[in-house]
């Protein structure tokens, strides 16, 4: 754990007089030194344009580059040629709304006509999903005509299985659903809404933000048709996000963003495309933040993604234990003994969670407050706003201890009494 | 644990008034343009939101007369968010009800001044009674927004009115 | 210029056993150290996701991001809410290709109609622009239903003003135009361009890729709706782009990315948007890219834009007289006497541009070879590639020279005689 | 400057055959699958591109026969591109008309083999003959597509006829 620790420079620090108590990688993950070597290495020695010039340096670049992505497939079980580069997760899930659309539009080759919408098509979601697994499905929805219908949420946090076997119907076309809740914690049964949106025909869009960085995934094993997460929350930079596709789905779609890099020949008037992952990447790729990335991946690997999901469950099990033993706290999802990421959202009766987020920074706690980009699921948990703790590989117990004393400090504090 | 720089920011003041808030509504329905009330008072609203947390506020003002010398004879606000917009809100309705147009602005912007001082203004309680409870708040420049909230509505809607 | 060099590590290296002489910057330009410091330092010391936090952390990360917005802001002339961040240049046009089909589709407020397009309105680009600034628009005709129009590119690789002047007419919706040309090297006469399309109501768009990096601009003064450039291009990261867009547009504009932080209520069905920038920018936001770019502002701002803006005229003259002077090289664009940027693309008549690159390349010698995504523009002038030398604000008089000389020795050696 | 390294890049025989390509034809109009040529050939065709510097080359054949024992007794290309993707096609004519599929197969193997060794394989001038000349772009893996261009036209276009 130490040595872990002294990875992550950022970590050792004062806040307000108190050592940083980091419990915010839910939001946003730190960087180890050597993610940080790795993109400054890259722009001391071969930054060039990738896929478009042939002298030394391009070349090496470009290597570099298709190795980054080489790292981050096989890091979650999938082909090369099905991992495109976003900026982050959410440009990933509008790539699939947009390109999508384009094809509702007539766009593309004739094979794209298979993910053609219209009226009478149905997109399911989930109410515990992020806005960013969320909008971007409401629009295509509104670009197209289909309809977006969700599965609901129980009392428990946990999603409604079985209103979901009746939702899922024959007029389903997508089915958007999160891995991993960044708010109530649970691992969704992935497998399960596979098979049913399978069994019609309808396509598997995971968010995989939650899970991709704290649990050992394979999406080839999954299933999923396609998958999104963002490096910044798996200890890589900011500004760079992957998109999973199914290589015969990718194959067919129409581009989303166009311009240099994604095309064979062009005129005036038209344009012909690239195979994947190029059809997608338009411009000047993210050479450096991919790298990056690869050297997170590199990081987490070496760590062991088996490890990292254990003791996360260890912090998860010490947070929930620990704040349902508070009074006037409740906690958002499932109690005790379900298993969930390293997250626990809470509420403390009496008083907004902005007034508990400042009580925890003063104490020098890092602690994320508000609806969490998930106002659907708040509301449907009888919330506007919650307190989020969320731990990675870095936290230690004495961090989340101390969270819990002073998170029992805030009621008495601002005069509640119980 | 429980620092006095908490308690600076969060003074007994700021909580009592977030506990009871005053001249809070349960409902505040949008408003035309132009709308006078049934007591021939001018009135605007206005709704404004931090994006940071999510706190909102909707501010109603209703006056007699004309100009800045016009009197806000109505004030009410409904809202949610946390103790400092909410005790805000309750002390604007404290500080406006009852006085000028120019009265209010001078206040709004005494207390606008002393909260972006980050901690450099001693405010004069004679002045600004409850509202100088606020000073604390101005060593956290990310709360600022917070107490500004209610008196930015109010601004918004004073200028509906202009 | 020593001084300069120095701040640049990545300029010395040997490439095939020579000093890399680093011609290509137009592709990517490299990074000084305190760009790279800059983005290190807040990896080290405040990384948070901003917009989103309210801990102390959070909170400084904010503020560095938007201080960066207003420094990038005032570089070119433009308040602080007229600037988007995005990925790249190519980015920030689908942006507003994709806003203006969600506004033709009825999408956004009420005023986002002023952005409707459909059959009847044109849209004009130029026979010089690089496929980010065409096939964007190209799109956006396919999927409303207007018209793409181009204006014509004479001989010399200059634009023909006199069909521009015909071209543009009141049914003319937007003219997209780029500043400066990335082959030719050119400098549009885009005051009189915007004249044109303003007479007519028509929106103009720059691409300010070419023009930022290496003139002082204003984008206000310029009177421009909308202008995109990139980080990579002006000593910053790969990573990040910029959207310029006059404040009152950005205002009625529907959204293109959607998901977290660009809202503010959201329901299963519906979501309300928040005001620009943000509504521009969905997601975890390229946050160190953002600060890195300011710092590369800074490094710019300190050395001058009218000293670069002049060091580079020497420099395309020094190209241009040089080139011009080998017998059975062809320069594409105009010669001597027109003001230019740092860059001159040559055709070396019977040695396709990837040979001359090839050879080039031996003597650690990096430029640019093909169509430098202007297939267009090749094609109007009568080549299928070219070879490219762009140079920067560290590029040395030997550097250009030794280009030169190297150049000379093409021919020759692979048996061309003339 | 012109090191020995871009001698034995651009050898004279590559040179040469870019300068005089062999087999190459102004124009191929596209084929439809399962065209049979007016001398009865099975035909088929590629077009391949490399999409970092644009260079293009369509390969057709014509086959007499069926499976590994059909003879090449048509082959033409078009091509515009670099001098080592050129020369390649022009060697390729030059290596496989008139072969058995099973005897082309084998030859772009080992020029497949060559190309990719970086170097370390010393390519056999009895077997290979004039594509042995391409040794030395092994040792630039940028270059490895541009001479392996015209080969993975050729390959595909065989492919279609299996
Ligand atoms: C004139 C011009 N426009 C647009 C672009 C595209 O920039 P980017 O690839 O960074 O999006 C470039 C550079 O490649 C350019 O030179
Ligand atoms: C479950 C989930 N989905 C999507 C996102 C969006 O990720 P990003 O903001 O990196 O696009 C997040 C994080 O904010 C998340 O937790």
């Amino acid at each position: 754990m130490l040595r872990i620790r002294n990875d992550f420079p950022v970590l050792h620090q004062l806040v307000n007089g108190h050592p940083l108590n980091y419990l915010d990688s839910g939001a946003t993950s730190q960087n180890p030194i050597s993610v940080m070597e790795a993109e400054q290495e890259y722009y001391e020695q071969r930054n060039a344009a990738v896929h478009r010039g042939a002298h030394t340096l391009a070349f090496a670049a470009t290597e570099v580059f298709e190795a980054a992505r080489a790292t981050v497939a096989t890091f979650v079980g999938a082909p090369e040629n099905s991992i495109v580069w976003t900026s982050n997760a959410t440009e990933g899930v509008n790539l699939v709304s947009y390109s999508f659309s384009n094809a509702s539009l007539g766009l593309g080759a004739p094979a794209s006509a298979r993910f053609r919408l219209g009226a009478g098509d149905e997109i399911v979601v989930t109410e515990m999903e992020h806005h960013s697994n969320l909008i971007p499905w409401q629009q295509l929805a509104l670009r197209t005509g289909a309809t977006l219908r969700f599965i609901p949420v129980l009392d428990d946090g946990t999603l409604d299985l079985a209103a979901a076997a009746q939702i899922v119907n024959p007029r389903t076309r997508l089915l958007a659903v999160t891995h991993a809740s960044n708010v109530v914690g649970t691992i969704n049964p992935i497998a399960e809404l596979v098979q049913l949106a399978h069994a019609v025909d309808a396509l598997v869009f995971l968010d995989a933000c939650q899970s991709v960085p704290h649990l050992a995934i394979d999406l080839t094993a999954l299933d999923v048709d396609f998958a999104v997460f963002s490096g910044h929350k798996m200890l890589g930079p900011t500004g760079i996000g992957v998109l999973y596709g199914k290589a015969e789905l990718l194959a067919d779609m129409p581009p989303f963003l166009t311009g240099g890099s994604m095309i064979t020949t062009v005129d005036m008037q038209t344009a012909e495309f690239l195979a994947p992952p190029q059809r997608f990447e338009a411009g000047t790729q993210r050479i450096s933040q991919a790298l990056a990335l690869a050297s997170a991946v590199d990081y987490l690997d070496h760590t062991g993604m088996g490890r990292i999901r254990a003791r996360e469950a260890e912090l998860g099990r010490r947070l929930v234990e620990g704040v349902t033993s508070i009074p006037g706290v409740r906690l958002l999802g499932p109690g005790v003994g379900v298993e969930r990421i390293g997250l626990a959202a809470v509420d403390v009766a009496g008083v907004h969670a902005h007034d508990v987020g400042q009580f925890l920074d003063e104490a020098g706690i890092a602690v994320r407050v508000g609806h969490h980009c998930a106002q659907p699921l708040h509301r449907r948990l009888g919330v506007t706003a919650s307190t989020r703790a969320s731990t990675y590989l870095y936290t230690t117990d004495d961090e989340v201890d101390q969270f819990l004393a002073v998170l029992a400090e805030v009621a008495p504090f601002f005069g509640v009494s119980r | 644990m429980t620092s006095s720089a908490m308690q600076q920011l969060y003074q007994q003041i700021i909580l009592d008034h977030a506990k009871s808030a005053h001249g809070a509504v349960p409902e505040l329905p949008t408003l035309d343009a132009g709308s006078v009330s049934a007591a021939g008072l001018r009135q605007a609203q206005s709704h404004q939101v931090n994006t940071t947390c999510g706190d909102e506020v909707t501010v109603r003002v209703g006056l007699t007369g004309a100009g800045t010398d016009a009197e806000i004879d109505e004030f009410a606000w409904r809202g949610a968010g946390c103790s400092i917009s909410m005790a805000s809100a309750s002390v604007l309705n404290d500080t406006v009800r009852g006085t000028s147009v120019a009265e209010s602005e001078a206040m709004l912007n005494l207390f606008r001044e002393m909260l972006r001082s980050r901690g450099t203004i001693e405010p004069d309680e004679e002045v600004l009674g409850d509202a100088a409870a606020f000073a604390g708040v101005s060593k956290y420049p990310a709360r600022v927004k917070c107490a500004m909230l209610p008196w930015v509505a109010f601004e918004a809607a004073l200028l509906q009115l202009r």
